[in-house]
């Protein structure tokens, strides 16, 4: 009888899903001048690791790494890519030359001003593999970069690489150091970024100063303390007693209880990133097409965002950025139908009660147990027996995405809005990510299609189609966006312009702090 | 006095009694899928007269989950303490008892296995031999070890010196039978009262596991894992900790109330 | 004049697991200004309890007054109720009017504290001294106590004090609050002690009595020591007063049987002058079995043990790598033969390594070198098999009955423990070998089945005995067998083992401190000093000449259990026993003997 | 053996020199062995900090670039080898993931660790003494059980539920404290003690169960000693008594029981740290092991392993200054 309420009632309860919304009172006073001064005290839901933003592969150091550098190019609200350290940057018709014609005058935090030598250093670092940067492959058909004169850079590329200048906006490979700051960089990062680094105590808190001579106009607020609070519970107590101005990653259950608090702001956005349940493709059960797709037809996506997110997310059966053009509206999540999964599993050879899977999820999503442990319900209704098995994330990495030794899991990831980036390596089955092992012909010949199509509409379609083939086949099965959260105090302004169209890094250049 | 050790013994006695209880029957009377059917209309639901303890954050009934759980905390709780106990009392007694080079290497064997972090036992074992109930047991039986052995030890050491070990001696008895009939015996009272601390300290291990992912897979019921579960609503919904948490401090209120009496029925001179 | 305590219908009881408990049943007596009165009794007659009552400590041990009057004249003159007194009155009455001695000097002193701040405190509580009137005060006491070095003590701890220095502390706090305490409690003050230092003790009593005109309540279970202390006496059995008197009374006139039976049992030092071989206790109630003693068999002597130049040392580790940095040398080149059936008393002071030679005998402990010499086999050669089964020729008996038996077995499995070691007897067999051993030491069989717990002392020492004797061994090390028992339990035992002695043909090497019992029981004496033997005999020689001058300090200290024959009205001071600790390469000399008489030696200067 | 008593007395100087040494010398054995231990365990652990850092943008290209800068592909001996040899020259390398030098991220965090510690346990000290006493003086009655009991309860919640319980009465509702966070006592040190005073506390009602215990058994064993007796017998008040004579006495084996709990302690601050965000060692040791963080692993354990086993040689020999009995000659 519960399990029947349960479902009934998740759906009932649903709202729609919640796009950029700031709960109110910083709307009153949006149009307010600016005042500048004062410092910023922003609890960080994360540690923040390597400061070197090359080698920084982890969101944490991302967020905080974005108000200290600058790069190169970077992308409008709507995702299109525009200049950003350079003036203008030009493709040539046959994909093989890029030119950018940097602004004049930029200054790194050292006092030096930023020419194309700079340019050259940063992108030829972070293309040798002896430095361990993690976007290193961005660079993967750079032939050369050259320096015709100090404020020009040509970049020549052995081959043709539609998304390379998306990628450049992407988090790190586009950034421009200093000429030999490299080594300095873990402990040190400079930059031409709005704010200056000032210190990091390990686990404890970052210091940013604003950089006064920054290319576009210094910022409001004096400093920026990125203090580390991990343990939710705290990091709320520090929002409520006015310790911090600021927290990121309210804890999807308590942003409710945030927003109905009059004396806090409450803003949430999507997407921060898309969750997708993944089956191993070399697992002899999902090696047929009806288990998959009974397997997604067991699952109520609607049910499982409001049990597992609260509410704070938005179905979909898509992972393209939901603004993009390659975002397939035609599809949707496949409703839920024990019934038939149940006939479909049985033709499959999977009578009721004779599959037995492992899910492993990692502790360092929680939601991600919650899901799964709503799963288990539901397939045991579908007469399917579910077993959770937790793993940190240093084994979910090595056991799921490395070695492959799984039956079931789910996993997340930032909404890349580069569909090349996504689509070919996630589900090519040459794609670095393809750790589900999928080998879909047509997959394969669409995404290798898409590479050298040039016609933006053209590949735009083309990835629709990919997606179409993903769902028709549910090679995984796609739930949700999750949405991005941040809770701050009153006199917090400018909380809008906090977080990049990316949906993942956060920017304090125009933020201030009202008296 | 007696009459008062009586009552706290019987007290010890029936709380366990009804924690054994609620253990065995618990699983035959309610159906199982009850710790884990979930009601999301009642997320979190304060105590009422539908959910006596409330509910948790998926809406599953704390009651059901709290008495489903019984079993599994005891199992695991019991079965690492006996492994400990296993492992711990030969390696005590051998130690305190011939003393020695033999006393000397074991000892450093335990300060290493003292001085190493539980938390990295805990992850390799996790990661090299899989989180479930089995690997949870070793992981806090291996680490309950050295203490046990030390303290083990420390009897042994003590009940060595005795007359009457002596006595054994210097009747021709063995040190293997003098170990067996005269030292185990005097040192158990010690070991008693530390099983029963470390019962409870089991059961909590359990909850700091769970956190990297060994112990309880849920959403099977455990105490610890209950109690893991609460830390990110203990200030909204602060049943889903104290539920488990009192059956935690009824047990080892329990445990050590009847550890006092235990004793006293082991040792022949109360009698 | 005036007593100044007066008890009168005292009843003292303590609540328990099992209801209350009866400590004192029903005690009257009074004490006047300078008289020693001494309460003598065995374990449980409730003496202590008494005692403690005076000083109101009976509540902390979870007692209660509930009867009777414990009238006391303060200093002002005034007679206070002690039962009836407020805690602030006690405070006040406590160590200020009142001192007291207790038992154990090892554990009276806190262990933590200086002698200085353990004496000055009560000084400063009752006399509000200052600091430094208190110390000077607190260096006097010592003096009158005639510590040694008294000004280097106040800044020691306890455990930097020997035995008989710390009971001086114990006394010095006692009569710490003015010169003339009014009374005086001594609680058994020298049970733990050493003779000579007992001897030191009841002489200092004897003197601050005498100089203070102080009364003095002396507890006691020794007849002996009542016999050189009191001036009157109370014998209390079972939580009432059994008889009261002077002690000329009491010892050479008492009324009531358990008195009687009490002096009976008590070994009187020099009572067995004259007599070649050693004789039963006379016990009261046990005329019949003292009657069925056989005139001892005279035996044609056969050496049963012979010890050659048997040296013992412990290693004192020192150093990084724990080496040996110096030794102690408990037991030192002794030699002595014991012959079978018959009884070798080592005696001597704690530390003197007469359990040190004991113990190495059985190989208990590894001997540095020496041989040990029974049946014809050299028990030091033997290897760890053989040395197991050599082990049915020699038993031990241990001194605490409450250690030496294991709480948690029956007392049948451990008497039948070394039966079943040497696969001697097993099943119905075994039962029946238990059930005669039981017979043999006179316990019923019903105790079989029982734990140590539920026996008596003297019980369990018979059951330690039943166990020695299990698998019929030659010779039986005792050590210091009866020392914890009450007199007449002592006095049972040691008649069960001369009864056995006799039977079986055992020897003994009988172990022991108490002088007067060692006369008693043995047919050669050794008396042992720093590891050596000193001085080795016939008992008649030894006891009637002792020869080497530790020897006669020994038994001039010997309390005798007759008022008659007082030896402790001067203060006494005997020569310390140096320590037996020597760096490594130290060679002590070898032992060499004069005989002063056939088989009496004695050890050259 | 009663014979030995006395040369002990005689010769405790040499004896005690000897035991600092021989003390001594068995930590840097174990300490070895744990080396050995840590090692072969670090190794063992599926996974690597390359992973960590490319968490799932890592695939097998960038990932063998990556591993080839931070020079995990040498062989083991060699790692071993470089590691000891590191650690004896003072040569400690850099932590992968933070890419600060190990000594000098272990100096901050134990800095910030040796301040929880201690007050947690003053703080636990300071509950447990009294209560144990109270118990032991009351033995066997109605406030012995209460005493327990509540000790219990301690033990019977695990440690964030007091941490979380501290930051919500005396952070949010009372304000009195703040809810998280280090500041380095060179800034300012009445900051650091506040904020340090909610972990700590937290932490030391885990740590009060053990003590109160301990406190009760020593002060019942030794209010039934004679010296006791004689105390009271002197007309001492009984707080005076018990206070100043019976816990005296009895302080020595607490304090060395406090001194076992500081390994134990090392265990509990790692979800004390992370709770506060009063980051530490326990949290360094845990960020070590969960990034797989090999050589910052590897030093965190041996740091703690090492404190650990001098803290307990500190007990010992603080315990020779309490305990005149057993004092350096």
């Amino acid at each position: 009888m519960k399990r029947r309420d349960f479902l009934r009632n998740t759906t009932a309860v649903l709202g729609s899903g919640v796009f950029m919304g700031a709960s109110l009172p910083s709307a009153l006073f949006a149009q307010e001048t600016p005042a500048t001064g004062g410092t910023l005290i922003w609890g960080h839901s994360e540690t923040t690791q390597n400061l070197d933003m090359h080698q920084t592969g982890t969101a944490s150091s991302g967020r905080v790494l974005q108000n200290i550098h600058s790069s190169i190019v970077t992308v409008d609200k709507d995702l299109n890519v525009i200049p950003g350290l350079c003036e203008s940057f030009e493709v040539a018709p046959d994909g093989l030359t890029y030119t950018f014609k940097l602004r004049a005058g930029v200054k790194f935090h050292n006092g030096a001003t930023m020419t194309a030598a700079d340019v050259k250093y940063s992108f030829e670092r972070c293309k040798d593999p002896a430095t361990g940067a993690v976007n290193f492959e961005v660079f993967n058909n750079v032939a050369a970069v050259e320096t015709p004169d100090d404020l020009t850079v040509v970049i020549k590329m052995s081959a043709v690489n539609a998304p390379f200048l998306s990628r450049l906006a992407e988090n790190g490979a586009g950034v421009v150091m200093p000429v030999d700051s490299g080594p300095t960089q873990g402990t040190n990062p400079m930059g031409a970024g709005p704010f200056k680094f000032v210190s990091y105590e390990v686990g404890t808190v970052v210091k940013m100063a604003r950089f006064d001579d920054y290319w576009e106009g210094p910022s409001y607020l004096d400093a920026v303390e990125a203090r580390e609070i991990t343990e939710p519970t705290t990091r709320l107590t520090g929002l409520r007693t006015g310790e911090l101005h600021m927290i990121n990653d309210i804890p999807l259950d308590r942003v409710g209880e945030l927003q109905a608090d009059a004396g806090l702001q409450v803003k949430t956005w999507f997407p921060l990133n898309f969750d997708f349940i993944n089956m191993n493709h070399t697992f002899e059960p999902f090696k047929d097409k009806r288990v998959r797709v009974a397997f997604d037809m067991i699952i109520d996506k609607e049910a499982l965002m409001e049990g597992a997110l609260w509410g704070q997310g938005a179905t979909t059966a898509s992972p393209s950025f939901p603004t993009s053009a390659a975002y397939n509206q035609g599809l949707k999540p496949r409703a839920q139908d024990i019934e038939g999964a149940k006939a479909m599993l049985a033709e499959a050879g999977y009578p009721e009660g004779s599959l037995n899977i492992v899910f492993k999820a990692t502790t360092n999503y929680p939601y991600h147990i919650e899901t799964a442990q709503i799963l288990v319900e539901w397939f045991k209704m579908a007469g399917v027996n579910l077993t959770i098995e937790q793993l940190t994330w240093a084994d979910w990495l090595s056991q799921c995405w490395v070695d492959k030794d799984y039956q079931m899991t789910m996993m997340n990831f930032f909404t890349l809005w580069e569909s090349d980036f996504l689509y070919f390596s996630v589900w090519n089955s040459t794609g670095a990510f393809n750790y589900r092992a999928i080998n879909d012909p047509i997959i394969d010949d669409l995404t290798a299609k898409a590479r050298i199509t040039v016609d933006d509409a053209e590949r735009a379609k083309i990835y629709q189609a990919v997606q179409q083939q993903i769902w028709d086949e549910a090679h995984d099965i796609v739930l949700w966006f999750r949405n991005g959260t941040i809770g701050a105090q009153p006199a917090v302004m400018g909380l809008d312009t906090v977080v990049h169209p990316n949906g993942s890094n956060l920017n304090f250049h125009k933020v201030w702090l009202k008296a | 006095m007696k009459r008062f050790k009586t009552t706290k013994g019987l007290i010890g006695i029936v709380l366990l009694l009804v924690i054994l209880l609620v253990a065995i029957l618990g699983p035959m009377v309610i159906p199982p899928d009850a710790a884990t059917a979930m009601d999301m209309r009642a997320r979190r639901a304060p105590p009422s007269l539908t959910h006596f303890f409330g509910t948790d954050q998926l809406g599953r009934d704390m009651f059901y989950r709290v008495i489903l759980g019984t079993r599994t905390s005891l199992e695991i709780a019991v079965s690492a303490v006996v492994m400990s106990i296993v492992l711990g009392l030969p390696l005590g007694l051998i130690s305190g008892y011939l003393g020695g080079l033999i006393d000397n290497v074991l000892m450093r064997l335990v300060d290493t296995l003292l001085a190493f972090p539980a938390l990295l036992l805990a992850l390799t074992i996790s990661a090299v031999l899989g989180p479930n109930i089995q690997n949870t047991i070793i992981a806090i039986g291996v680490a309950f070890t050295p203490y046990l052995a030390r303290i083990i030890r420390g009897e042994a050491l003590r009940v060595a010196q005795m007359p009457y070990v002596e006595a054994a001696r210097s009747s021709g008895t063995t040190d293997i039978m003098i170990m067996w009939r005269h030292v185990l015996p005097n040192i158990m009272p010690a070991v008693i009262v530390q099983s029963t601390i470390s019962l409870a300290f089991a059961i909590l291990a359990e909850a700091g596991l769970s956190f990297l992912g060994l112990g309880t897979q849920p959403p099977a019921a455990s105490w610890g894992l209950m109690i893991q579960a609460s830390r990110d609503q203990l200030d909204i919904a602060p049943w889903t900790a104290l539920v488990p948490g009192m059956a935690v401090a009824l047990t080892v209120l329990g445990l050590n109330m009847f550890g006092d009496v235990l004793r006293d029925i082991l040792d022949p001179r109360a009698k | 004049m005036k007593d100044i305590v007066t008890v009168d219908h005292l009843r003292v009881e303590f609540s328990t697991d099992d209801g209350p408990v009866i400590g004192v049943k029903d005690v009257s007596f009074a004490i006047a200004p300078g008289e020693t009165l001494c309460v003598v009794g065995e374990s449980g007659s409730g003496k202590s309890v008494t005692s403690l009552s005076l000083m109101r400590l009976v509540e902390f041990g979870g007692g209660t007054i509930t009867n009777g009057a414990l009238n006391f004249v303060r200093m002002d003159g005034t007679t206070l109720d002690v039962a009836a007194a407020s805690p602030q009155v006690m405070g006040a009455v406590r160590g200020n009017e009142i001192g007291m001695i207790f038992q154990e000097p090892m554990t009276a002193l806190n262990p933590v504290f200086t002698i200085e701040r353990q004496l000055t405190d009560g000084l400063m509580l009752h006399k509000g001294l200052s600091q430094e009137a208190a110390t000077a005060r607190a260096l006097d006491l010592l003096k009158s106590v005639r510590i040694p070095e008294p000004e280097r003590r106040l800044k020691q701890y306890p455990h930097e004090l020997s035995g008989g220095m710390r009971q001086r502390v114990v006394i010095a706090i006692a009569i710490a609050m003015a010169c003339e305490p009014k009374l005086l409690i001594a609680d058994e003050p020298t049970t733990a002690l050493d003779v000579t230092i007992q001897a030191e003790i009841l002489a200092l009593i004897n003197r601050l009595k005498r100089e203070n005109g102080m009364a003095v309540l002396f507890i006691t279970h020794d007849m002996a020591v009542v016999a050189q202390m009191a001036d009157r006496v109370v014998v209390m059995r079972h939580g009432s007063i059994v008889e009261t008197g002077t002690v000329q009374q009491i010892f050479e006139n008492p009324q009531e049987d358990y008195t009687k039976a009490l002096l009976a049992a008590v070994p009187k030092l020099g009572e067995m002058k004259g007599k070649a071989a050693p004789e039963r206790m006379r016990l009261i109630g046990d005329e019949a079995a003292r009657a069925a003693q056989t005139a001892p068999k005279p035996r044609k002597p056969q050496v049963l043990l012979q010890v050659k130049n048997l040296t013992t040392r412990f290693p004192v580790k020192g150093g990084i790598l724990r080496r040996t940095v110096a030794q102690v040398h408990a037991v030192e080149d002794v030699s002595f033969t014991l012959n079978v059936g018959e009884t070798l008393a080592l005696v001597g002071e704690s530390g003197c390594g007469k359990s040190s030679c004991g113990r190495s005998i059985l190989r208990l402990i590894e001997p540095t070198s020496g041989e040990v010499w029974i049946g014809g086999r050299d028990i030091g050669a033997l290897n760890r098999q053989d040395l197991r089964r050599a082990r049915a020729d020699m038993q031990m008996v241990f001194q605490d009955p409450f250690a030496s038996l294991n709480p948690y077995r029956r007392l049948k499995d451990q008497v039948a423990e070394p039966i079943q070691n040497f696969g001697l007897a097993s099943g119905a067999e075994l039962r029946d070998w238990v059930l005669q051993l039981f017979d043999r030491v006179r316990l019923p069989r019903e105790f079989m089945n029982r734990f140590p717990h539920e026996l008596s002392g003297g019980q369990r020492q018979r059951v330690a005995i039943a166990r020695a004797l299990a698998v019929n061994p030659k010779l039986i090390v005792a050590d210091e067998a009866v020392s914890a028992l009450d007199v007449s339990v002592q006095a049972q035992v040691l008649n069960l083992m001369m009864e056995l002695q006799e039977d079986l043909g055992l020897s003994y090497l009988f172990i022991s401190h108490d002088m007067a019992v060692v006369e008693r029981v043995a047919h050669h004496v050794g008396v042992m000093y720093l590891g050596r033997i000193v001085e080795i005999g016939p008992r008649g020689s030894v006891f009637d000449n002792p020869s080497h001058p530790y020897t006669k300090s020994l038994l001039s200290a010997v309390p005798i259990a007759d008022p008659s024959k007082r030896r402790f009205a001067e203060d006494l001071a005997f020569k310390p026993i140096s320590s037996p600790i020597f760096p490594l390469d130290h060679r002590p000399a070898l032992s060499v003997y004069t005989e002063v008489a056939p088989g009496h030696h004695v050890l050259q200067a | 053996m009663r014979a030995l008593c006395g040369a002990r007395v005689l010769s405790l100087g040499v004896l005690h020199m000897a035991y600092v040494l021989n003390r001594l010398l068995s930590v840097i054995l174990t300490l070895f062995l744990i080396t050995l231990v840590t090692f072969a365990v670090t190794n063992i652990l599926p996974g690597d900090v390359a992973m960590m850092i490319m968490g799932t943008q890592s695939n097998p290209e960038a990932l063998a670039g990556l591993r080839q800068s931070l020079g995990l592909n040498d062989p083991l001996l060699v790692q071993y080898g470089h590691w000891v040899g590191g650690m004896v020259t003072g040569d400690w390398g850099t932590s992968l993931i933070f890419k600060k030098p190990i000594i000098e991220l272990l100096g901050q965090k134990a800095l910030a660790s040796a301040i929880i510690v201690i007050m947690s346990m003053t703080i636990a000290l300071a509950l447990a003494v009294p209560l144990g006493v109270w118990a032991a003086v009351h033995r066997d009655k109605w406030q012995d059980t209460v005493s327990s009991s509540s000790a219990l309860m301690g033990v019977s919640l695990p440690d964030f539920f007091w941490g979380i319980l501290m930051i919500l009465v005396f952070a949010r509702w009372l304000g009195w404290f703040p809810s998280s966070g280090f500041v380095d006592p060179s800034v300012d040190f009445w900051a650091t003690l506040r904020h340090a005073f909610l972990p700590s506390f937290a932490l030391g009602l885990g740590l009060m169960a053990h003590l109160t215990r301990m406190t009760r058994s020593t002060m019942t064993g030794i209010l039934s000693q004679e010296f006791i007796r004689v105390a009271r017998a002197k007309g001492l008040a009984e707080r005076t008594v018990i206070w100043r004579y019976a816990l005296a006495n009895a302080i020595g084996p607490v304090i060395t029981i406090a001194g076992l709990q500081i390994g134990y302690l090392f265990g509990s601050i790692i979800v004390m740290e992370s709770l506060f965000g009063y980051t530490g060692m326990g949290w360094l040791t845990y960020q070590a092991l969960l990034n797989r963080d090999l050589p910052l692993i590897q030093y965190t354990v041996v740091f703690i392993a090492a404190v650990v086993m001098l803290t307990n040689l500190a007990v010992d020999l603080l315990y020779v200054v309490i305990d005149p009995r057993i004092r350096l000659g």
